[in-house]
């Protein structure tokens, strides 16, 4: 639809002819910058698997969707950053073990089935770095599952765990409960030691102080705002604290649960993707409280398969978004009260 | 609380569309429009729940008696679902020929529908009673509705699409339903 | 007369850069006039005027030559005295053909104006109303609709509210500003008018805090006024200009959907249309020019210029000094968020023309194809509270019903939605499509039916 | 084992009885009084129940056309043979009687017809006149930006170089591009008919040659050196009379601004 324009003839459409001059590739690369933190952190805690993973993944997202558009002989739309994004946050959601052609696997599927064949950015419908860990996670079963050892077991003393056993946070407190012992001691020391990531977890997921700068640098971007991230963490929170004062043998700390299992990457840089959760302030609220119930509902049913759940729950969200949106309609301007 | 684990099964884990792949057919045929959707939802609902009722009183009361419950079970079913079908599509098209209408074809579609063959012989594998049948349909109905109302939320999003023209329609539909199916999966094991 | 700070805020809404600082300091000024003037005989909403005159006659300053056709319309009258060469066809700035009266200028001082009324109090409303139905008056703001109309509700609609919108929220132009700065007086004897007319107990003058000299032009001369006055002082936000927003931002009354201002008990008009009435009615002068800000940031020396009707657009740059740094990219009718982009120079001003904008290429920034992200920034920026994203979407894949449905005939397309879109979608152009699809299929049933 | 078979077949045959006689008596009691065209018109429809007429299937279809909701042309597999039984049937006319396919009466492309300005907004014909009367110097000719080829249900229109033309071979005459064109210049013409004059502009000569360089400007050497009768002037425009059959082509060389053309 650009117009290239050598000649003298005016430029002519429809108004209005100013802009604020956003961009979506501008929108990306804050995304990017937001992520610098905890890629950093992942750096720092997984040294040369976290750069392999994420080098992989937004190489593979990149040569994809290059492919793609070539294939369909539509506009080329790397420079638009959203492949790189996409890359970024599926490393962000591997273990810092997984061989480099499962991730590169997983990069192919999140651009060409999550998102290009729907006709690429703007028209998926599930979050192409979620859907495409959930297809890794049901592949890859043994290899998305399996984490280096932190030492976080040891700190807090969850000695009934089998001492090889090397899970996250969330997975030893289901192992645990599963086999009937008591719930592990959550110390200062261990929570802090959540907060700033040095835990087993997915690369990009374990460092939350790393994530909330990013989030921080988010909304002073006004890229997202806080409805979606709030209403998540706050139902999470609200959630698990009850659990917890009703049974706190039984149950992890909400501190835990905020803190652990991709919570925070999840509910500030995935289920706040634009293009997969509803437009209007009501709709991200609804969003946003779906997300924390099902994933706590994940979390705490004892016999569910999975610890963790924040990439599951967001993308049933997803799935639902078309309907929030149509059911959170803002009151016309002028509709009689 | 046994009664409710059964429903939740029925609705979220162990969903008819997406786990357990039956009466796809209706999913991609009415999911074009939210009205049809929802219109076709109710008459699912009560085709299935009626057909678990009156199916456990075929096996209760007849099959098994006589011993044909081996051989018979799968024909005297679909004989007794299509003509319950037959019935509902006459009494609807008197009382509520709206609803009729929007339905079109696939009300006699339900017939074929194998969601609910698939609950009557589910019901008989499992050994449920009388009351627990009728639930396991109903709930297996719901099921099938909330899958259904997801999917055409997204139909009409994916509608407006621009994939490449060889999956444009069905095809892009499929490959939803298996994205959602994936997503589904996560509730997997909630309850057994 | 107090000044009262606008008590309700509208829900949306934007803030672009105003850039109002290039012309409002500049007072208004005449400029040397072209020697043909082609004025288009549609410079209002309705029917365009009949030309009344033909190719050879002498025209004076003042003397009618397009004639009322219609209910809704207005009548034209010369701006300039001359010989009429020839009625053509010429394309308005908006981009519609029309009639036009070309007429060539001869140096004369003769004028062919109306009877004034000297003591208008004692005039009846009728006669009042006739007067500026006569002098061809219509809104100045943007949209034309003739002010006879606009002045002259039904019986079971009272009115009990008149809004003066000096708002002039659109970036870039200043031309109403500089009307409340420099004819402020006759500014408040058009309103006086006006209110009597209406019967109105309640005047409210409404300015962006941007203003601050007009603001306080207005106090001044609205010192004295009887009854309940007051100088509505609004946050600067796009669009308060609009008609809906503004008579939320002033009397917190919602106009209903599909409903029309003076449905909640309002009139707004245009602090230059209170100029044109009191000019009409005191003066017996027709509407026959206006002030027009030549502005933007390729013209060399911005400017607020009185100028008769049927001037051309390059007249109008070449009295502030040309283009500065080459060809503009786009010549704007209007302001740039509402106004019309034009083909041509040639382009003639009229009635509802309230600026020329020209922007250099670096400032025209241009609409893809891109598909919406979803990012919801339209949905905030709504001042209707509308999803322009939906929206647009449904029109897109031709689902007009669809768009219907979602409230598309509320739009106001004041372009706030596209002004905030990342992915440069033509927003508004998806709307108007819509629009028209909509008002064209209404048009054939209603044909239908008769 | 005679036995069990036996038993078989006299339960399922029970049940069915059963069955079928409920059915019956619902169907008595409870039918509904139908348009008896609409079956009429159902069996006359393939029956595929493809949907591709845009209703739930024939039965639907059929309903809509007997109540006269929608066009006997919409049912793809069924294509001319259906469309004219259902016609005969019906008692209408056939839309195909008299074969005709769309014409686009312009030929001026983006070389003959320059931009007057450059156009930056959706690509859609009627959105594109809208914004300030459409790009194209001629402000009768065609846009070029494809809502006709985008409604023609079998891909006949092309547009090629800012110019839409229908391929007359694949039209089926359905009349939805002559409907949607904004500057409606799209005519239903015979499709025998293969000599047509390609410009709807009305203006004067002058002012045509300003706008494109292959407008009619109204010269009126196709009316002196045609058939008799077979073009007739409108005013400034040329147009043909599609009742009298042209022998002579050599107007098409006569044309000093080349918009006759053959098609």
């Amino acid at each position: 639809m650009k117009v290239e324009n050598q000649t003298e003839l005016f430029l002519v459409s429809s108004s209005p002819h100013t802009h604020i001059g956003s961009s979506v590739e501008r929108i990306m690369l804050d995304v990017l910058i937001a992520l610098a933190p905890a890629f950093a952190a992942s750096l720092y805690f997984f040294g040369v698997d976290a750069l392999r993973l994420t080098a992989t993944c937004v190489a593979t997202c990149l040569l994809a969707e290059w492919l793609c558009r070539k294939a369909m002989g539509r506009t080329n739309t790397i420079s638009d950053l959203s492949a790189i994004v996409t890359g970024v946050l599926l490393a962000f959601n591997l273990p810092p073990s997984l061989p480099t052609w499962m991730a590169a696997a997983g990069s192919l599927f999140a651009i060409t089935i999550c998102k290009q064949i729907f006709g690429g950015i703007g028209y998926n419908v599930f979050n192409p770095a979620l859907a495409a860990r959930a297809f890794m996670l049901i592949s890859f079963t043994g290899a998305m599952t399996v984490w280096s050892n932190s030492g976080w077991i040891a700190s807090v003393g969850a000695s009934t765990v089998d001492a090889t056993t090397v899970a996250t946070p969330l997975g030893v407190v289901k192992e645990a409960l599963k086999a009937g012992a008591a719930m592990p001691n959550f110390t200062g020391a261990a929570v802090m030691q959540l907060f700033t990531g040095k835990i087993n977890g997915c690369i990009g997921e374990t460092s939350a102080l790393a994530l909330l700068l990013g989030a921080a640098y988010l909304l002073w971007r006004k890229v997202i705002t806080w409805h979606i991230p709030g209403a998540y963490i706050g139902t999470v929170f609200i959630y698990a604290s009850i659990l917890h004062l009703v049974a706190p043998e039984a149950s992890v700390p909400p501190q835990i649960h905020l803190l652990s299992g991709g919570l925070i990457l999840g509910a500030c840089f995935m289920a706040t993707d634009m293009v997969t959760s509803p437009v209007t302030r009501k709709g991200m609220l609804i969003f946003g409280v779906g997300c924390g119930i099902i994933t706590m509902l994940i979390r705490t049913v004892k016999s569910g398969a999975y610890p963790e759940g924040v990439s599951f729950a967001i993308l049933l969200m997803n799935a639902i978004t078309p309907l929030i949106n149509r059911g959170c309609r803002n009151k016309v301007f002028g509709t009689k009260s | 609380m046994e009664y409710l684990l059964l429903v939740i099964s029925a609705v979220f884990v162990n969903n008819f569309v997406l786990s357990r792949f039956l009466g796809i057919c209706p999913v991609l045929g009415v999911s074009k429009k939210i009205s049809t959707a929802t219109g076709m939802c109710g008459a699912v609902i009560f085709v299935m729940t009626v057909a678990s009722a009156v199916t456990w009183g075929l096996q209760k009361y007849l099959l098994e008696p006589f011993g044909l419950d081996k051989f018979l079970q799968t024909l005297s079913f679909i004989l007794v679902i299509a003509s319950l079908v037959q019935l509902i599509d006459i009494v609807m098209k008197r009382f509520a020929p709206p609803l009729h209408a929007a339905l079109g074809i696939f009300l006699p579609l339900i017939t074929t529908n194998c969601a609910v063959l698939g609950v009557a012989v589910i019901n008989m594998k499992e050994g449920f009673g009388f009351f627990k049948s009728t639930l396991f349909g109903f709930a297996a109905a719901l099921g099938f509705s909330l899958a259904l109302i997801i999917f055409t939320g997204l139909r009409e999003k994916i509608d407006r699409a621009a994939p490449p023209r060889c999956f444009k329609g069905v095809a892009i539909a499929l490959v939803t339903a298996g994205l959602l199916s994936l997503a589904f999966m996560g509730f997997n094991g909630l309850v057994k | 007369m107090q000044t009262i700070k606008s008590p309700y805020n509208f829900k949306g809404g934007i803030h672009p850069a105003y850039h109002k600082e290039l012309a409002s300091g500049s007072a208004i000024q005449g400029l040397p006039l072209p020697a043909t003037l082609s004025v288009p005989m549609s410079q209002h909403l309705g029917a365009p005027a009949k030309p009344c005159v033909k190719a050879g006659d002498e025209v004076k300053k003042g003397t009618l030559i397009g004639a009322q056709a219609g209910f809704i319309s207005a009548p034209v009258h010369a701006p300039v005295a001359g010989k009429v060469n020839a009625i053509a066809e010429v394309l308005t700035a908006s981009g519609r053909p029309c009639q036009a009266v070309v007429i060539e200028r001869v140096e004369s001082d003769e004028t062919d104006f109306m009877q004034p009324m000297t003591n208008w109090q004692s005039r009846s409303k009728d006669e009042l109303l006739a007067r500026i139905s006569e002098a061809g008056i219509v809104g100045m703001g943007g949209a034309g609709f003739p002010t006879k109309i606009k002045l002259s509700p039904p019986m079971d609609k009272p009115i009990d509210t008149l809004i003066l919108n000096g708002a002039e929220c659109e970036p870039y132009l200043t031309s109403d500003h500089r009307m409340m700065v420099e004819h402020a007086r006759e500014i408040r004897l058009g309103a006086e008018i006006a209110r009597s007319i209406l019967g109105a107990k309640t005047l409210r003058i409404a300015i962006e805090d941007n203003k601050p000299d007009a603001i306080a032009a207005v106090e001044k001369a609205f010192e004295g006024v009887a009854g309940d006055v007051a100088l509505t002082v609004l946050r600067t936000s796009y669009p308060h200009g609009s008609e809906k927003q503004q008579i939320y931002a002033v009397t917190g009354r919602e106009v209903p959907r599909g409903g029309l201002p003076m449905d909640t008990g309002c009139v707004v008009e245009n602090v230059s249309t209170a100029f044109a009435i009191s000019e009409a009615v005191v003066k017996g002068i027709p509407l026959i020019q206006r002030v027009i800000t030549v502005t933007g940031d390729a013209v060399q020396n911005p400017a607020n210029l009185m100028a008769p009707f049927g001037t051309s657009y390059q007249s109008l740059i070449d009295a502030c000094g040309g283009f500065r740094g080459g060809r503009p990219a786009k010549v704007i009718s209007g302001g740039p968020m509402m106004g019309f982009a034009v083909s041509s120079l040639a382009t003639p001003t009229g009635k509802t023309a309230s600026g020329v904008l020209l922007l250099s290429p670096g400032r025209v920034s241009q609409y893809t194809s891109q598909a919406c992200i979803s990012c919801g920034r339209c949905v905030d920026a709504c001042p209707m509270r509308l999803i322009p994203s939906e929206l647009s979407q449904f029109v897109e894949a031709d689902d007009i019903e669809g768009a219907e449905g979602i409230a598309l005939m509320d739009c106001i397309e004041c372009g706030s939605c596209a002004f905030v879109c990342p992915a440069h979608r033509p927003l508004v152009q998806h709307m108007r499509r819509g629009k028209a699809c909509i008002m064209a299929q209404r048009a054939a049933a209603k044909a239908k039916r008769d | 084992m005679d036995n069990i078979i036996l038993e078989a077949l006299l339960w399922i045959g029970l049940i069915g009885l059963i069955s079928g006689i409920a059915l019956a008596v619902a169907a008595k009691y409870l039918a509904v009084k139908e348009d008896p065209r609409i079956a009429a018109i159902n069996d006359l429809l393939p029956g595929a129940n493809c949907g591709g007429c845009g209703y739930a299937g024939c039965a639907d279809y059929a309903r809509a056309i007997a109540e006269g909701q929608a066009e006997i042309n919409l049912c793809t597999p069924g294509g001319l043979a259906c469309m004219s039984n259902i016609a005969a049937y019906l008692g209408v006319a056939a839309t195909a009687a008299k074969k005709k396919s769309a014409l686009v009466l312009c030929c001026g492309d983006n070389d003959k017809s320059k931009k007057r300005f450059a156009y930056n907004g959706i690509s859609d014909c009627a959105a594109a006149h809208a914004t300030a009367g459409g790009d194209k110097s001629c402000t009768w000719g065609c846009l070029g930006y494809g809502s006709c080829a985008r409604v023609c249900p079998v891909d006949a229109i092309t547009i090629e170089n800012g110019l839409a033309r229908v391929n007359k071979e694949l039209c089926i005459a359905c009349g939805k591009c002559v409907a949607i064109c904004p500057r409606r210049i799209i005519k239903m013409v015979p499709v025998a008919a293969n000599i047509h004059v390609l410009c709807s502009s009305p203006d004067k000569g002058p002012l045509v040659k300003q706008a494109c360089s292959t407008g009619c400007i109204g010269c009126r050497l196709c009316v002196k050196f045609g058939d008799e009768g077979a073009f007739v002037m409108d005013g400034f425009l040329a147009k043909v009379d599609y009742s009298i059959p042209v022998t002579k082509e050599e107007v098409i060389e006569k044309c000093p601004s080349k918009c006759i053309q053959r098609n």
